[in-house]
């Protein structure tokens, strides 16, 4: 057998940061081979892991970068390319000021590229930056930055092992996380038990001993339920709330409206597994709490966070082994993305902008003159300014809004206003169409870099193979685009960026390059060189200036629209165990594809068998907002009037809504009003 | 389910007595076997060990579970470790047995066991002589103290070998020194037993049953031969001599003591005691006609061969006797003794006397027994039963009828003797082929065999093929007690040996003692061994254990097959769950020491097994078939 | 070595249809089809490769060749297949020149789905091969009258419908 | 139907239960031969330990309704009989294929190595009581319909209690 | 030792990591699973039955059972699919004139559709170990519903 290189790395697809190895023959890579010492997945991969490699040698890889011309995309080399896109943003940046431009990083771009962009960014005298965590977890960000002082998972993956009840809400981990059912299923033959509540019956709730079928958008309505019977039965954590927590008797209050029963009338979950759930969670030793985007897309996404913070909290089921919240991330690095500020309202380390101090301090390092104090646009606003023509620029760094941002028919308006807009990515993409500069972008392995998985697990992929054709790392594209700016930037490698971000970036002050190489595996905080990192975070106190978790109390809001007559069916969208956001690596798997092939609707058999429709149809769907077509799947996974699509082909966020919610901006994917048709 | 009365002893006494259990509600050993069952498989097949705490380990002998115990123990080695310390076990309680009638006779030289006597000078002077300690000129209790001395150093000899081991035929001691199981004191050997199976010690099956082997022998030619030996200088060698054998010697008007247990030097005691006129004068008092002592099991045949003391029975009529109703003391010393007779005598008025230092039991009055004392306790303990005799319902009453009359007390000499002072006679029998060769069937009582049924039937069909038969323990009282102990039972022999045992007066079942006395057995062996100039595993000769069960047995089976006799046992040792130690013993043991053990619990079969043997080493010496 | 002309002589009694032969074919001049319910082997009347692996690999050993200057051929192929085939004899030679030869077989329907997947004759041998294997009892083998695919499902929805039982949700 | 029950309570973990089993399906039903015997004699009930409790557990087929491993025997050797419920499995027609083993919820299918079939409780046909039941010295393992079993299991509580009651009497 | 790629259905969440992964190491998937009714999700894969059906209509000896195991030599197959015909699971596929059937990835230490499967619900083993897993699963269960007091009880027997 001919010698084949085994190069460890790190998946590029969902955020629990699974490791394997590359297997690379001649420079090429010739398969993959599981990595059984990692301690995420122990050598498992998901079926996407598991097609991980055919993005690296796809043929439709973007090699060199293309302009768009009239006569089609024309090959123009680096020089050419750079030097148009500085210019052109340049010119814009003196012809409307620096709020005309805009930057969209990338939560699957390492964090030393999306450290250089925001700069870059911000170095120009702009803050409209910011990555797609915006669409999944930015009320993440603000819900738990609230209440607890730290947007992030508190405890890692494996520690779930360690709870003797694990609540899962809002997340369909076993097909979006395989891996994390691995601990899960551990934690089980340990006797844990495992609440999932979802509006569906997925393959997560198969693994649960109690199966809470909510109706879409009333997680706050169940959380409260739950919260009512652990303070009325006394279940809390009296000592945790007086020593870690504050303002818990106006919390209290408000709970009283949340009967079982009214929870009950509200979700549609039986009285009775309420209050099992609220007692198996509250008497548990250890409980965690596991969300994902059905927590995080609503416009009260950000109350939800809280509410199960406030749940955690009141049962002091945080910060100790097997307890905590877990915030299952989507992209691979969305944590680092967010910790190095890919983010309209936060500099680097979540330095508020607009907080001097913060600004001052970042002034000095990066040995600029002035930082723009005022917060940036997000994501969707950038698409709002840009169709009011506020916005003039903007440049994607492998992002592809017209695929996964809501309400897609606007983003392709807002796209189309620009008068200037570079793409960088691996693949041509929907949202490149409208570019006018394509830049053909390294994948994972083809580039080196660190990544921040959804336990502030910080690993280092190192290249392994070069990248075909002429792409180029982002982090070569981004240093030469700087240059043609003129705005100095010298780094050799992505080892020096890590070296700046680790003193801008105080909890990633300890983390360098050879560090990371030794152990891929340093969970921040880790403060400085030595610090052996922090698995478990608030185990002595919150980061609030006080120490103290808050107990904010939040009240059910119906969602923005609601199943009425003219649109009797609530749709919610989510994602399939083969495929992923938008699609542009997934759908490059032939196997992927082959499996799952397009764009289907889950829909209940009897809701089905009164609008005669049957398995396999084609039917039409339409939002206030537009209409889209899909195959019919018929299953009991849905409840009665509620549909599923996946995420993944373009169509369904022709229908979902853009309603934000009020703090994060994250838009409500989740629920919709839709009506049913056959072709 | 209850087995019936009539399938649990094929002794019409027994079952009789079985019955009245029965109907008085009364346990017995069989109602407690069948509580019992099924029996532990682990046990059964010898293989859980509880050597050390770690345990209890067992394997599995499906092969499917454990294969190992902690320390990583086979199936083998447990079950050859558990064997050796069954051998310990047994060797252990023959010699002590020993010891005690040695300590006896040395206390009587120095005149501190006041009633004991030298009763065989000639066998004193006979054993000095093998000691060479001289005996001209001098006194007996001289000669007796200096061998007294000699036979107790015996017990702790550190090296070289035990003297009696040298009545052996010398190419069977030359064996013995070359496979190095030539024995050296048994209390060492016994500790050594010990040691070995201790956790971490030996651990290789072979190994370990080597020690096996020469512990046995330390106790057959070591510790049994001396306590029988110095029990015949103290108490007289047996000579032949008429009895009654079986429940029915239990007297309805006199009083009745039963003694019980293994040794002589009490019972000696008692039989005085109970001629005092004193008490005999109590007893009249207390309306008994009389005293009738009688023995069971060994003791029973102690002083059945002695004294032609009847004897009620075997090991399993030892309940029966109490049962009766109409024992007023049952006085044990060691071994063999259920404790379940404390709960027993309670539901009678019977007296249950513990007498050993060694030996008590639940619900026992104490009457514990020295040399210095004998006599005085003695009486004691036959007053205690005389004056328990007012205290007998004779409602509850009920003394089979079953007795059968025996001659017994053919000790080595005495068969010697019988024979006319030489074994010529006997040679010639069986050089001739009127005898075909000789049986020694010996052994227990076992709940798992039907009582007597082992012992009686696999007999008769040796006498029926011309083999003599000599015999000890419980099965010469099982014998006994089907009138096979009668030379009118040379009826029931073989044409040949029939003509033998007419012509010589003699029963075609010899009667040779108490288990302990296997010793006699292999002398007699020796002794025929030698006038053919063979070595003992050449004879037509095999031995049988039907209804075997105790650690004794394990000890006697062992140094017999160690002596070169080949020996059925009718019950399986726990050995089958390691095929090493089985296959070693059923068919490695022949290399070694040139006979091997068989199982087989039917005793026509047994029987055959033996014949088969014995056919094979006449065609070896070449005599006709 | 002369190239040298050999007919191809597949004995209808014996093939089952199942296809070896047109896998093994180098040169992949055996052919099949499937139509109205039947399979069709096309044997080629002759073949020039110096290979027998059809008739090797064949499990009926229903294929056999003969050289075409072998005397008496007629009688030979009429001997070996008791029949007579229908040779063309060119006029003055004693050979023969057989026409391609199509063995059609009829195909056995998915009792679940209804697609066509093996022939009668395939069925029936490998029914009888298992039944020397296992005495299954009469109807026994109900996945002999099911696709390979079906079996797979209905295996599938057995295993499936023990596992719903026990699951709650 | 009479089913053998478990009172785990009970249970000594001694395993005298497994061993009947082998011995009772063994050629010579005798154990001092059915441990030479080949193939092995293999046991159908397993005694599992609980090792927080210092207690075992032992199991056994429960002669499901619907029996799954019946369901899924592609060659019928498992066979569930219509009035008694009894799941038997004929070793003629085993292929081996352990999809049986698969979906069995007690997991109490065995293999017999040498064979290379399966093997499953029987419930001892031609015995009135099953061979492991009859082994059990503490009665945890009992032959018993199941209605019978809460009535012993009343019986033994009201026991429980009187004594109880008794006990603060005196 | 004959053992198979088992799956344990509770833990199966119908991921398809194991196809896929089939398909990357022997290029044709030798395992399919399906997801019956959208919920109960069945992987099938060869059985390694230990008295394969499989072997019994073979004419070259291609497929046989041997050592404990059934061995399958590409040499000898013609190509037949006989044998395909014989399984009752459908488990096998002829693909270009030879057998895809599980066969353990002999070149990986364990079968790659075992070392990638997220939820370890595939796993490779003698046929008992599945048995012995779910008995000792059960015990898990059974042990909360053990009265506590036989805990304290047999503490003092220990």
């Amino acid at each position: 057998m001919e010698e084949k290189n085994l190069y460890p790395t790190i998946c590029p697809y969902c955020s629990l940061g699974c490791g394997f190895f590359l297997e690379v023959k001649e420079g090429k890579v010739a398969g993959l081979s599981y990595m059984p010492g990692h301690p995420v997945n122990e050598g498992s991969l998901c079926p996407k892991g598991n097609a991980s490699t055919e993005v690296l040698t796809h043929p439709d890889r973007l090699l060199h970068p293309l302009l768009k011309t009239e006569n089609g995309w024309k090959e123009i080399s680096w020089e050419e390319a750079l030097s148009l896109a500085a210019a052109k943003m340049g010119s814009v940046l003196q012809e409307y000021g620096p709020d005309a431009l805009a930057f969209l990083g990338s939560a699957k771009c390492s964090n030393e590229e999306n450290y250089l962009f925001q700069k870059i960014a911000r170095l120009l005298g702009t803050n409209n930056v910011d990555n797609c965590a915006r669409l999944c977890h930015a009320s993440t960000l603000t819900g738990l930055g609230k209440s607890l002082g730290a947007g992030a998972m508190t405890n890692p993956l494996s520690d779930l092992e360690n709870s003797d009840c694990i609540f899962v809400v809002g997340s369909n981990f076993a097909e979006n996380h395989p891996v994390i059912s691995r601990w899960i299923l551990r934690a089980k033959e340990r006797g844990a038990f495992v609440i999932v509540a979802d509006p569906r019956r997925t393959p997560s709730t198969w693994l649960s001993d109690l199966f809470l079928r909510l109706k879409p958008g009333t997680d706050i309505a169940l959380l409260n339920g739950m919260m009512h019977v652990i303070v009325s039965e006394g279940l809390l954590d009296r000592e945790f709330i007086r020593k870690r927590t504050r303002d818990f008797e106006g919390f209290e209050r408000i709970l009283s409206e949340y009967s079982p029963e009214a929870a009950s009338a509200i979700t549609g979950v039986p009285a009775g597994d309420i209050i099992k759930a609220a007692r198996e969670y509250a008497k548990a030793d250890a409980a965690a709490i596991l969300y994902s985007m059905g927590i995080t897309q609503h416009i009260s996404g950000t109350d939800n966070v809280i509410a199960c913070s406030d749940l955690a909290l009141i049962c002091g089921q945080v910060g100790k082994k097997g307890a905590g919240i877990f915030p299952l991330r989507g992209q691979n690095n969305v944590q680092g993305a967010c910790d190095m500020g890919s983010l309209a309202e936060y500099f680097p380390g979540y330095g508020k902008v607009g907080d001097k101090e913060a600004a001052a301090r970042l002034k000095k390092i990066w040995a600029a003159e002035k930082l723009s104090e005022k917060p940036g646009l997000t994501t969707a606003k950038m698409s709002e300014a840009a169709r009011a023509g506020k916005l003039k620029a903007l440049y994607l760094l492998g992002e592809d809004p017209v695929n996964s941002h809501p309400d897609s028919l606007n983003v392709r308006k807002a796209l189309e206003k620009l008068d200037f807009l570079v793409v960088q990515d691996i693949f041509m993409t929907d949202t490149a169409e409208y570019a006018d500069l394509i830049l053909p972008a390294a994948a994972w392995a083809e580039k080196e870099g660190s990544f921040t998985s959804t336990e502030r697990r910080v690993q280092w992929i190192s290249r392994a193979i070069a990248p075909p054709g002429e792409a180029k790392a982002d982090l070569d594209i981004l240093l030469g685009f700087a240059e043609k700016l003129g705005l100095g930037l010298e780094y050799r490698d992505a080892g020096e960026v890590l070296a700046e971000i680790s003193r801008v970036v105080p909890m990633y002050g300890g983390i360098t390059k050879e560090r990371l190489l030794q152990a891929y595996r340093v969970s921040w905080p880790c403060p400085e060189t030595g610090h052996p990192g922090t698995p478990i975070l608030h185990t002595e106190r919150f980061n609030t200036p006080d120490g103290l978790a808050r107990l904010i109390p939040v009240e059910y809001r119906s969602p923005a629209e609601s199943p009425d007559p003219a649109y009797p069916f609530l749709l919610t969208t989510g994602r399939t165990g083969l495929h992923y956001n938008g699609g542009s690596m997934s759908k490059r798997s032939s196997f992927l594809l082959e499996k799952e092939p397009e764009l289907f609707v889950e829909i209940n058999p009897s809701d089905a068998q009164t609008m005669e429709i049957e398995e396999g149809n084609n039917i039409i769907l339409e939002t206030r907002r537009g209409s889209t077509q899909a195959k019919a799947r018929l299953t009991e996974r849905v409840s009665r009037g509620v549909l599923f699509m996946p995420f993944h082909f373009s169509g369904t966020n022709m229908l979902t809504g853009d309603a934000l919610d009020r703090e994060a901006g994250i838009p409500e994917f989740k629920v919709s009003a839709c009506r049913v048709r056959r072709v | 389910m209850k087995s019936k009365a009539y399938e649990r002893s094929i002794d019409p006494a027994s079952s009789t007595m079985l019955r009245k259990a029965e109907n008085e509600g009364i346990e017995t050993a069989w109602d407690r076997y069948e509580k019992q069952l099924p029996q532990c498989s682990f046990g059964q097949l010898g293989i859980c060990c509880r050597n050390c705490n770690m345990g209890p380990c067992r394997i599995d002998p499906f092969g499917e579970g454990a294969d190992k115990g902690i320390c990583g123990a086979t199936a083998d080695i447990i079950v050859a470790r558990n064997l050796l310390r069954m051998i310990a076990a047994g060797a252990a309680a023959h010699s002590d047995h020993a010891r005690d009638a040695v300590l006896t006779f040395k206390k009587m030289t120095v005149g501190e066991a006041g009633s004991y006597s030298i009763k065989d000078e000639a066998k004193l002077t006979a054993l000095a002589a093998e000691y060479g300690i001289q005996v001209e000129e001098r006194s007996k209790e001289e000669i007796a103290a200096e061998l007294a001395d000699a036979l107790i150093a015996e017990f702790g000899k550190q090296e070289g070998p035990i003297q009696f081991t040298r009545r052996a035929p010398v190419e069977r001691v030359k064996l013995w020194t070359k496979v190095g199981i030539d024995p050296r004191g048994v209390d060492r050997e016994i500790v050594e037993c010990m040691h070995r199976t201790h956790i971490g010690v030996d651990n290789d099956p072979t190994h370990i049953l080597l020690h096996g082997l020469r512990t046995s022998l330390s106790d057959g030619w070591g510790g049994s031969m001396i306590a029988t030996d110095v029990q015949d200088v103290l108490f007289g060698t047996p000579t032949p001599i008429k009895s009654t054998v079986n429940l029915g010697v239990l007297a309805e008007d006199k009083v009745n003591l039963v003694m019980h247990g293994h040794e002589s030097i009490l019972s000696e005691m008692i039989l005085e005691a109970s001629d005092d006129p004193e008490i005999l004068k109590l007893a009249k008092e207390k309306g008994a006609k009389g005293i009738n002592i009688v023995g069971m099991c060994c003791t029973g045949n102690e002083t059945l061969m002695r004294h032609g003391i009847p004897t009620a029975g075997n090991f399993l009529q030892q309940e029966l006797a109490v049962i009766t109703g109409a024992v007023e003391a049952m006085v044990v010393d060691v071994q063999c003794i259920m404790p379940a007779l404390g709960t027993l005598t309670s539901c009678y008025h019977t007296k249950f006397i513990s007498t050993s230092p060694k030996a008590d039991f639940p619900g026992t009055v104490r009457m514990e027994f020295h040399e210095e004392t004998a006599y005085e306790i003695a009486k004691e303990i036959v007053r205690t039963a005389v004056e328990n005799y007012p205290n007998r319902n004779p409602a509850r009453v009920n003394i089979p009828d079953e007795k059968q009359e025996c001659m017994v007390g053919f000790s080595a000499e005495a068969i010697l003797a019988a024979l006319g002072g030489t074994p010529a006679p006997l040679i010639n029998a069986i050089t001739g082929g009127a005898v075909k060769g000789i049986g020694a069937v010996v052994g227990c009582n076992n709940v798992k065999v039907k009582h007597n049924y082992g012992h009686v039937n696999l007999v008769k069909e040796l006498i029926k093929n011309n083999v003599l038969v000599v015999t000890t323990g419980c099965n010469a009282i099982a014998c006994a007690e089907a009138g096979l102990l009668m030379p009118e039972a040379a009826a029931m022999a073989g044409d040949g040996l029939k003509g033998v045992c007419e012509a010589l007066g003699i029963p075609p079942v010899l009667h040779m003692g108490s288990c302990v006395d296997i010793s006699r057995i292999l002398l007699l062996a020796s002794a025929v061994a030698k006038a053919l100039g063979v070595d003992i595993s050449d004879l037509p000769a095999a031995g049988a254990a039907p209804e075997w069960m105790s650690e004794k047995a394990v000890s006697i089976g062992v140094y017999v097959v160690a002596s070169g006799v080949y020996t059925v046992l009718g019950t399986v040792p726990p050995v089958l769950g390691s095929s090493e130690v089985t296959k070693l013993l059923t068919e490695g043991l022949d290399k070694v020491v040139g006979a091997t053990f068989a199982v087989e619990p039917d005793p026509f079969k047994a029987a055959n097994l033996m014949l088969k043997h014995i056919e094979g080493k006449r065609r070896d010496l070449g005599l006709k078939p | 070595m002369n190239e040298r002309i050999r007919l191809i002589i597949a004995d209808e009694k014996k093939c089952i249809g199942c296809r070896a032969c047109t896998s093994v074919c180098p040169e992949g001049i055996i052919h099949f089809s499937e139509e109205g319910g039947m399979r069709n082997i096309q044997f080629p009347g002759s073949c020039t490769l110096n290979c027998e692996l059809c008739a090797l690999n064949c499990p009926e050993n229903a294929i056999m060749f003969l050289l075409r200057e072998e005397s008496n051929i007629e009688e030979n192929i009429e001997g070996k297949l008791g029949g007579k085939l229908e040779g063309e004899k060119k006029a003055g030679e004693n050979r023969v020149l057989l026409p391609d030869r199509i063995i059609s077989l009829k195909l056995m329907p998915c009792r679940k789905c209804g697609a066509t997947f093996a022939t009668l004759k395939e069925i029936e041998k490998v029914r009888k091969a298992i039944s020397e294997k296992v005495p299954l009892p009469s109807g026994g083998d109900f996945w002999m009258e099911l696709c390979p695919g079906c079996r797979r499902g209905t295996f599938r929805e057995k295993e499936a419908k023990t596992l719903l039982m026990t699951r709650k949700f | 139907m009479k089913e053998v029950l478990i009172r785990p309570e009970l249970c000594m973990g001694c395993r005298s239960c497994e061993i009947a089993c082998a011995v009772e399906h063994s050629e010579s039903k005798n154990l001092f031969a059915a441990i030479m015997e080949k193939p092995t004699p293999q046991k159908r009930i397993y005694v599992e330990y609980v090792p927080e409790y210092n207690a075992a557990i032992p199991m056994t087929c429960r002669h499901c309704e619907d029996a799954p491993c019946t369901t899924v025997c592609p060659t019928k050797a498992l066979k569930q009989d219509e009035i008694t419920r009894v799941v038997t499995h004929s070793t003629d027609l085993c292929i081996g294929c352990w999809a049986c083993s698969m979906v069995c919820n007690y997991g109490v299918i065995g293999r017999q190595k040498e064979a290379r079939v399966a093997v499953k409780c029987n419930l001892c046909p031609g015995r009135e009581i099953p061979a492991c039941v009859e082994a059990c010295p503490t009665n945890a393992l009992v032959f018993l319909e199941v209605k019978k079993l809460s009535g012993v299991k009343r019986t033994e509580a009201a026991l429980k209690l009187a004594r109880g009651m008794q006990g603060k009497a005196l | 030792m004959p053992t198979a790629v088992y799956c344990d259905l509770s833990r199966c969440i119908g991921c398809r990591a194991c196809e896929l992964a089939c398909q990357r190491e022997n290029k044709t998937s030798r395992i399919s699973l399906e997801v019956v009714e959208g919920l109960a999700p069945v992987p099938v894969s060869c059985r390694q039955c230990e008295t394969p059906l499989c072997t019994a209509p073979c004419p070259g000896g291609a497929l046989r059972y041997e050592n404990g195991r059934l061995e399958y030599d590409a040499e000898k197959c013609t190509g037949c699919g006989l044998c395909i015909l014989a399984c009752p699971f459908g488990a096998a596929v002829l693909k270009g004139g030879v057998i895809e059937r599980c066969d353990f990835c002999p070149e990986k230490e364990i079968p790659v559709c075992v070392a990638t499967c997220p939820t370890a619900a595939l796993f490779c083993a003698e046929a008992e170990s599945f048995g012995k897993n779910i008995r000792h699963r059960n015990v898990e269960k059974m042990k909360k519903i053990l009265d506590p007091s036989i805990a304290a009880g047999r503490e003092g027997r220990r």
